[in-house]
């Protein structure tokens, strides 16, 4: 007991660009225990429905994170139209769907980003933000908002891509493709990197169905999941595979997440292509929803659950939302055990946590 | 094209008592605890815990509906990872549950406010 | 009186040789990273910031184990560029090291004190290194004197590679360089926050950096060391390798990710073992 | 796997232009609708109130008599809500962002003079009218009440 | 000459003062009496010094005709035997008792069979032996006078254990006496003797608690030396059936000369050195040694016992350098040095550190030994005097700081500055004497260094390369411990150190930065003639030049800390709360837990025991070291029968 | 002599953001924005930060913990606030567990609005905010030359 050291690892932590707290007991560099607590950045934002109306919430939604804004209004938005009952016009699913997928790459990129930095490569780091900043323009060229879009409400979109948009986007694309292959194969082949990720924290498969983990996490240890193949927004007509990988350690984790990055873009190319030329955006929704729904979403970092109640009055009676990271927590937990010291800050990144998302 | 799955989504309503034997029962199904959630409305509680399946993409949601009053069991025992859900149900709504695993004794989040959830709006 | 002259040189421009390839190396890491980077003169600039701010310290101590270690640091470089024994020069150079040690650890602050443990492991890790670079030029030269190192007609780098490699190797440990930048790091980000560096502000953190680029030319007086000799024009070249081995550091720096200490100590040894090893025997062999 | 893998992008990286902006030596270019500020052709505006009701920051007031409606820009998302409730479409977002500063006040518009003056006309008129027919009412009642 | 009555006195003193210290009940007297003795015995060693210097500082062999005394040491021989397997039948470890027997046999049959050249001095006085005297008699004498105290303090905090410290104080004594008989005796005889009879002191003083470990332990300390004495004793009956001498001189001048009589006897005598400094294979009594009261292990560590073999090992350099033998000890010393060094980093027990670095140096005093010339003779000398010291002061120091604090856990010494500052310093000071520049143990270590290049041996090379830096570790480590703030500051802890026990630690401290001051002098004046007694030629092994810089920077050295102390004495400058991710709870000692309560900061040093322990590396050492062993044994032998 | 304004180390805190100015921030240091240009360091140490960022509104757990931030940093010192949560509280103002901007427990000097705060935006806000430490450092040498402050 006298050879182990205690210490608190966060709130503030440069490694985490968000608050989060562990009490770590470490022998040497390797740690025994990890509990960890959140709570810094709790808001009860969900208890804001008592004071905001259903389409107001919109907007509170997408502010539950402002890394997936985007599909948190979508989400919200999908479960009070599924309430409602109505189906919002092709092409703004299909608009969603672009605006999901590039919040998916800037998401990604960024966490590939803070990955290199939480194992000290700060070269890769920047070159990952700075291909980020070429999806960060189009997200703003498109909704006019770099990381909050306030482009969903109830029924539909309030913006439309036009053509020429569309043609930046797919130009956009390639540039960033070509670029992504050097980052790619630095993450992918380099020495020191590899040395940092491959074995470290291995989830099984088993253990990660267990642990209840979603997203990218999950589909690392070979849990082939996804949301988008539920078929919302325009999903349903898109031509994908759930990325996985099975060997459930770091390395894996941060190769489905970079190949989702190709994946997103893959897709996005074939959402354009795909665009029905209507010009219809929103329909209208009329009165106040009445009922519940369970909605779910694949969010950047996995699944997400929209759960919306109603009662007939502009107020919802509740609006949860369960993000992928809180879904995470365990799975995170279950890696603490036995790494090294140096290992924590990088296994805390790799399930991508998100803790605004995980405490709203 | 690919093939749009339209998966079996309902809500189940059972009686508190039944609840550890239902989780057990999905469990076993090889279902993964999805969220749990609850809900103050009209001076009861009504929990969700859903189930979700990751090849079928099924959703199967418990639902027991309570009175403020009764003690419910935690699932941890059965699914371990239900541990924060829990806390946050016993911390925001002060639902009673009993055994938790990792108990953070209402102080998950350490808001000031006790119980929030548990007043209507 | 020329020694005289030398350690004064010494004394007087390490800190500004030193603070302007502190300079260089932000420059050029930025435009490695396709930055503009800060101007060439920063490390002044926070060096003097740091010197006015409000005194402020964890343990007071701390002050006076951080001045020991820049005396310590100080008189090192002296003794080399003085010219006397190199072997003496690392020994206080690891003392001055074992200072700096203390000021982290007197504040008993969880990340300063896990710096200062992982930097001990750094100290384990280069010393062989170190006290094996100073064997190879006493075979090569018959002496330990960097004076007479440094007049003799022998080109050390040419007899000596595998001592170089692995003194190059350790550099990247000396100068905090990534991958081995573990108990401490230039950059923004650490998983031990500041490691060694975590408790010290304004005064003691520029004693630190001060200290720092006395050490650095110090460092690459000896890489130097390898190829001057009586000729005039090995001074030229000294530069020139100089230069190429702080380019390669910063590169190195750039290009790769911090390991982790066991990664450090197995591949640092091996490297040692190796390179240095069979130079030696080489040496050994040609030396009976 | 490979030993420093990056090494050739990063040399031939010191002979790309760098990527950083010059800002803020250069102006920013924002593409076409960037949302940035709420703006207010404040003579247009009819007092109706429907902005600061659906406003989720309630960062709005307006006095309707006062003809002022104010806006605390250290407060505003930015989300355009107010601008697609707003009934007479006189509240737009402009590109460009409120600069930092050491305090956090709002702004106030007040309508112009003129305006002012001829809704106050307006409302008197109104008024006289509201008051005229009143009187007309009280005396329809009073007569009504005679007749019984 | 027929000799100084002084080493009669130096020998049989002791024995004298243990009996009547067994015999008196009353713990003053005894406490008074013992401090005169070790007065005695220190101030005897000087006069000796000094009349050997007036009478020329030359070698003199003495004590002729002494055959009376050749019956008695015989006696008392079988009586140790006699004892031991007494004392083995009574805890069942019966074969012990054999290699009590034999050895005891052996001896016999040469002093009563085997036809010796006849007349041959029993007692040489020459500059080694006078030096071994010294650190016997100060290092031991001192740490006799500790004893007194902290036998005290023992007691009081170890209450389960019987006081028998009657019995202790006359084992101590009745040690240095064997110490003296063994280092100035020139009979092989004489010495297999005394060489007995420390293997018995220390088996005794091991196993002074009665627990079962230390009995356990005890024997097997007892075996190990046992085995040592049994070699010595093969090796002493193989030279005088094959010469018909006893004389270690002789033995020398034949092994210098190259002969091969003179191989087996020399390769079985460092063998038994070996065990007795606690080499690998034969590490592990060393360590089990600790359970005894630390004066003990003082004695064992530093002055006594363990440097036993080293000295016979110095004796025996000239006849090894360059032969097999001398590679063999080279290389099982460096091995040592370099495997117990990395040992000691896992260990966290303040006193298995010192036992773990105590073989560690050992090492590199008999791999100096055996690359066998002048300079690696120069350096291990001077290795030699700063362990004593330092290890001495060391012990000691953590000897008292375990009856204040209770523990003599590193872990617990956080702060120890804070709680314990007395203590503290001369554990900082004892620590800085081990490895820092540029105190004696490091400049020594240096010298083996350059030594090492110079005879071309790569392997020591390396050993010392490694060694050094995993030796930095664990010292820097155990220093920063001592001076970090405290997080147990709540808890006061009574300094109950006697006074004894402090003029002693003060005397070593001040001894330690003396000896440090006049190296260069000790070089000149004192090694350089003892190298040429060896070796017939000396000279300094680092120029003087460099010795007088580095005394210079020792002056710079302890200067820098004393001038910044005093510049930033006056320094204003604000306290703030350490970093704790903000969430330090306000007094650096507690953050704020997951459950929102404080929760205590505890800092580790690291130790890596699953990687690096004891329980690791000490078998697979040992096994290497044996095969070592008993290969070039094979080798050696082998050759000279072949 | 070089004036101190040239190099403003940084301390970024994220309160309860949402996480939007929170990447800005990280944003403004990567090579399209670098603000390293301006000798900004974000260095993830009170000790050694001279401007604290704070993102995102303050709730009561970590109010201790921006406080003890702040007292940690040695003087001169500067706090801005990024971001409309952080300036007042925001959208999030009425939630139970938000007690409003970071002016709640640290003196805020520079406000940054925006949602999110825009990465030129918050250099806009650093170089203010690096004004005012240039002019709280003179004045700090004004007290350590009369002997008053340390
Ligand atoms: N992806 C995502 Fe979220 C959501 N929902 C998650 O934990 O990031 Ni802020
Ligand atoms: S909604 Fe439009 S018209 Fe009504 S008060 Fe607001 S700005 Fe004026
Ligand atoms: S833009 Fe949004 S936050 Fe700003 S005033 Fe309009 S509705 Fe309110
Ligand atoms: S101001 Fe907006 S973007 Fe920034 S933290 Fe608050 S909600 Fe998120």
């Amino acid at each position: 007991m006298k050879k182990r050291s205690i210490i608190p690892f966060g709130p503030q932590h440069p490694v985490l660009p968000e608050p989060i707290h562990i009490d770590l007991v470490i022998e040497d560099e390797t740690v025994v225990e990890a509990i960890p607590s959140v709570g810094f950045i709790h808001r009860g934002l969900e208890k804001l429905v008592e004071k905001r109306d259903f389409n107001q919430m919109a907007y509170v939604a997408e502010r539950i994170c402002g890394i997936c804004s985007f599909q948190h209004g979508m989400g919200y938005c999908e479960a009070v139209e599924h309430i409602f009952g109505v189906e919002v016009p092709d092409r703004a699913k299909y608009l969603r769907t672009i605006w999901a997928e590039l919040g998916r790459m800037h998401s990604h990129l960024l966490w590939l980003g803070l990955l290199a930095d939480g194992f000290g490569y700060e070269n890769l780091f920047y070159q990952c933000w700075r291909v980020r900043e070429k999806v960060l323009d189009l997200q703003e060229l498109t909704s006019g908002g770099r990381l909050i879009f306030s482009v969903n409400k109830v029924g539909g979109v309030i913006r439309d891509i036009p053509a020429d948009q569309q043609r930046t986007i797919l130009s956009t694309l390639d540039e960033v493709e070509q670029e992504l292959y050097a980052i790619r194969d630095t993450f992918f082949e380099d020495y020191s990197v590899l040395s940092r990720l491959k074995g470290v924290g291995i989830i099984t498969k088993e253990q990660a169905h267990d642990l209840g983990c979603a997203g990218p996490f999950a589909r690392a240890s070979g849990i082939s999941t996804d949301m988008r193949k539920l078929g919302y927004a325009a999903y349903g007509d898109l031509d994908f595979e759930p990325i996985t990988s099975n060997d459930g350690d770091s390395f894996a984790r941060c190769y489905c997440r970079m190949q989702e990055v190709f994946q997103s873009i893959d897709l996005l190319r074939q959402a354009i292509s795909k665009m029905p030329q209507d010009n219809e955006l929103a329909v209208a929704v009329k009165g106040n929803p009445d009922g519940e729904c369970f909605m779910r979403v694949e969010q950047p970092r996995g699944e997400a659950v929209y759960y919306v109640k109603a009662n007939g009055k502009p107020n919802l009676v509740r609006m949860r939302v369960r993000t992928p990271t809180f879904a995470n927590l365990p799975g995170l937990c279950e890696m603490l055990k036995n790494t090294q010291l140096a290992d924590v800050g990088l296994l805390v990144l790799t399930i991508d946590p998100c803790v605004s998302c995980t405490e709203r | 094209m690919a093939e749009v799955i339209h998966p079996l989504e309902v809500i189940e309503e059972i009686p508190a008592e039944g609840l550890l034997g239902k989780v057990m029962e999905k469990k076993n199904a090889g279902m993964r605890l999805s969220q749990a959630c609850a809900v103050y409305n009209e001076g009861k509680y009504e929990l969700s815990y859903s189930f979700a399946d990751d090849t079928t993409y099924e959703y199967v949601t418990l639902r027991i509906v309570i009175d403020p009053e009764t003690v419910i069991p935690s699932i941890t025992d059965i699914v371990p990872q239900a541990v924060f859900y829990e806390n946050e149900m016993k911390e925001l709504f002060g639902v009673k549950i009993e055994m938790i695993r990792l108990d953070y004794q209402n102080k998950l989040y350490r808001i000031e406010k006790e119980t929030p959830f548990k007043e209507e709006g | 009186m020329n020694m005289m002259m030398r350690v004064a040189a010494y004394i007087v421009l390490a800190p500004i040789v030193g603070g302007l390839l502190q300079g260089i190396d932000r420059k050029i890491s930025a435009r490695m990273q396709r930055r503009v980077g800060p101007p060439l003169l920063q490390p002044f600039y926070d060096v003097i910031k740091l010197l006015k701010k409000q005194a402020i310290t964890v343990s007071t101590s701390q002050t006076f184990f951080l001045l020991t270690y820049l005396i310590m640091m100080v008189l090192t470089g002296a003794m080399f560029y003085g010219g006397t024994d190199i072997l003496m020069c690392f020994f206080v150079m690891s003392t001055a090291a074992t200072f700096l040690y203390f000021a982290s650890v007197v504040t008993s602050s969880p990340y300063a004190t896990i710096g200062s443990n992982r930097e001990l492991i750094q100290m384990m890790t280069y010393e062989p290194a170190v006290l094996l670079a100073c064997v190879g030029f006493y075979l090569v030269e018959g002496t330990f004197n960097v004076e007479e190192i440094a007049i003799s007609d022998k080109l050390d780098l040419a007899l000596m590679p595998g001592f170089f490699i692995a003194f190059v190797f350790i550099l990247t440990i000396k100068m905090r360089k990534s991958p081995f930048d573990l108990s401490t790091s230039h950059h923004m980000h650490q998983e031990i926050v500041k490691g060694i560096t975590t408790e010290m502000g304004a005064q003691n953190l520029a004693l630190f950096q001060i200290s720092e680029w006395y050490e650095n030319v110090f460092l690459m007086g000896v890489v130097g060391l390898y190829v001057v000799n009586s000729s005039p024009l090995s001074v030229i070249a000294a530069l020139i390798l100089i230069a190429a081995v702080y380019f390669l550091e910063i590169l190195i720096d750039n290009t790769s990710a911090r390991m982790k200490w066991e990664s450090m100590l197995k591949i640092t040894w091996i490297v040692t073992l190796l390179s240095a090893g069979v130079n030696l025997l080489a040496l050994m062999l040609i030396h009976i | 796997m490979a030993v420093l893998k990056y090494a050739s992008e990063a040399i031939l990286n010191l002979f790309r232009p760098p990527v950083t902006t010059s800002y803020p030596a250069a102006p920013i270019e924002y593409p076409d609708g960037a949302r940035g500020h709420i703006e207010i052709t404040i003579d247009e505006c009819i007092g109706c109130g429907m902005c600061v009701r659906c406003c989720p920051c309630g960062t709005l007031s307006v006095d309707r008599n006062a003809g002022t409606w104010s806006i605390n820009r250290f407060d505003c998302i930015a989300c355009g809500y107010c601008v697609e409730k707003c009934p007479k479409k006189c509240l737009h977002m402009i590109e460009g962002y409120q600069t930092p500063d050491a305090a956090k006040g709002e702004v106030t518009y007040t309508k112009s003079p003129e305006v002012l003056e001829a809704e106050r006309k307006k409302r008197e008129e109104a008024a006289a009218k509201a008051a005229a027919a009143k009187a007309a009412a009280v005396a329809k009642a009073a007569e009504k009440a005679a007749e019984n | 000459m027929t000799g100084l009555p002084l080493i009669p006195f130096l020998i049989l003193f002791p024995f004298c003062v243990g009996a009547t210290l067994f015999c008196i009940q009353n713990m003053e007297v005894r406490k008074v009496i013992a401090y005169v003795s070790s007065s005695l015995i220190i101030l005897a060693d000087f006069i000796l010094l000094f009349a050997w210097l007036a009478m020329g500082a030359r070698p003199v062999t003495m004590y002729f005709e002494t055959a009376f005394v050749d019956r008695v040491m015989l006696a008392a021989e079988l009586g140790l035997m006699v004892l031991v397997v007494f004392l083995c039948f009574k805890y069942r470890k019966y074969w012990i008792s054999l290699l009590s027997i034999i050895p005891t046999c052996m001896i016999l049959w040469i002093e009563l069979y085997v036809p010796k050249a006849e007349g041959g001095g029993k007692i040489y006085l020459d500059h080694l032996s006078i030096l071994m005297c010294l650190i016997v008699g100060i290092i031991g004498g001192l740490i006799i006078v500790y004893g007194a105290g902290y036998m005290d303090g023992y007691h009081q905090h170890r209450s389960d254990v019987p006081d028998r410290r009657r019995y202790f104080f006359m084992l101590l004594f009745f040690f240095l006496g064997a110490m003296f008989g063994f280092v100035l005796s020139e009979s092989l005889l004489w010495i297999d003797f005394f060489w007995e009879c420390t293997s018995i002191c220390s088996f005794l003083l091991i196993g002074y608690t009665r627990e079962p470990e230390a009995i356990n332990n005890s024997f097997r300390a007892l075996w190990m030396n046992l085995f040592g004495g049994l070699c010595l004793a093969i090796g002493i009956w193989q030279f005088v059936t094959h010469t018909g001498s006893v004389s270690l001189h002789e033995l020398i001048a034949v092994g210098v000369a190259g002969r091969a009589v003179a191989v087996i006897p020399v390769v079985l005598i460092a063998v038994a050195a070996l065990t007795k400094s606690a080499q690998l294979p034969f590490s592990t009594w060393l360590i089990g040694a600790m359970v005894a009261p630390t004066p003990s292990s003082a004695l064992l560590h530093s002055a006594t016992m363990v440097k036993a073999g080293i000295y016979i090992l110095f004796r025996l350099a000239p006849a090894m350098q360059g032969t097999l033998t001398g590679m063999m000890i080279s290389l099982i010393g460096g091995f040592t040095f370099i495997i117990t060094s990395i040992m000691a980093i896992a260990q966290s027990d303040g006193k298995k550190v010192l036992a773990f670095s105590t073989i560690s140096n050992l090492g590199l005093m008999v791999a100096c030994a055996g690359m066998g010339r002048m300079e690696t003779i120069w350096a291990g000398v001077f290795l030699m005097i700063f362990h004593a010291i330092s290890k001495s002061l060391l012990f000691q120091d953590v000897g008292a700081t375990e009856n204040s604090l209770h523990s003599r856990d590193i872990e617990d010494m956080h702060g120890l500055l804070y709680i314990l500052p007395k203590l503290a310093i001369f554990m900082f000071i004892g620590i800085a004497g081990m490895f820092l520049a540029p105190f004696g143990m490091l400049i020594a270590k240096w010298s083996a260094f350059k030594a090492s290049v110079d005879s071309g041996n790569v392997m020591m090379v390396f050993f010392i390369a490694f060694g050094s830096a995993t030796t930095s570790l664990y010292w820097t480590k155990w220093m920063g411990k001592l001076i970090s703030q405290s997080h147990i500051r709540e808890k006061k802890f009574e300094d109950i150190t006697k006074r004894n026990e402090m003029i002693s630690l003060s005397i070593h401290a001040a001894l330690m930065i003396l000896l440090c001051l006049l190296f260069p002098l000790l070089s000149r004046v004192y090694v350089n003639p003892l190298l040429t007694e060896m070796f017939g030629a000396a000279h300094d092994v680092l120029p003087q030049s460099v010795l007088y810089v580095l005394v210079l920077i020792i002056i710079i050295v302890l200067a820098v800390p004393v001038i910044s102390y005093n510049y930033v004495k006056n320094y204003r400058t604000n306290r703030k709360l350490s970093y704790m991710n903000g969430i330090n709870e306000g007094d650096n000692r507690f953050f704020i837990d997951s459950f929102g309560d404080p929760k205590r900061l505890w800092l580790s040093n690291y130790y890596f025991p699953g990687r690096i322990g004891q329980r690791k590396l000490m078998v697979p050492g040992q096994l290497f070291a044996m095969t070592i062993l008993i290969v070039m044994m094979i080798m050696i032998i082998g050759g000279v029968v072949a | 002599m070089a004036n101190v304004k040239r190099s403003p180390w940084l301390l970024h805190y994220d309160g309860s953001s949402c996480n939007g100015c929170d990447i800005e921030v990280l944003a403004c240091l990567t090579p399209v924005y670098d603000a390293e240009r301006f000798g900004v360091m974000n260095t993830g140490d009170p000790m050694q930060a001279d401007i604290l960022l704070v993102t995102g509104g303050i709730n009561s757990q970590n109010a201790s913990v921006v406080r003890q931030l702040y007292d940690q940093m040695p003087r001169p010192k500067v706090v801005v606030a990024v971001g409309v949560c952080a300036c007042t509280g925001g959208i999030f103002k009425d939630c139970y567990n938000i007690l409003g901007g970071a002016d709640k427990v640290v003196p805020v000097d520079i406000y940054v609005p925006g949602c999110a705060a825009r990465p030129q935006s918050i250099i806009d806000g650093i170089v203010q905010a690096v004004e005012l430490f240039q002019k709280r450092s003179d004045e700090h040498d004004a007290l350590v030359q009369s002997g008053k402050g340390m």
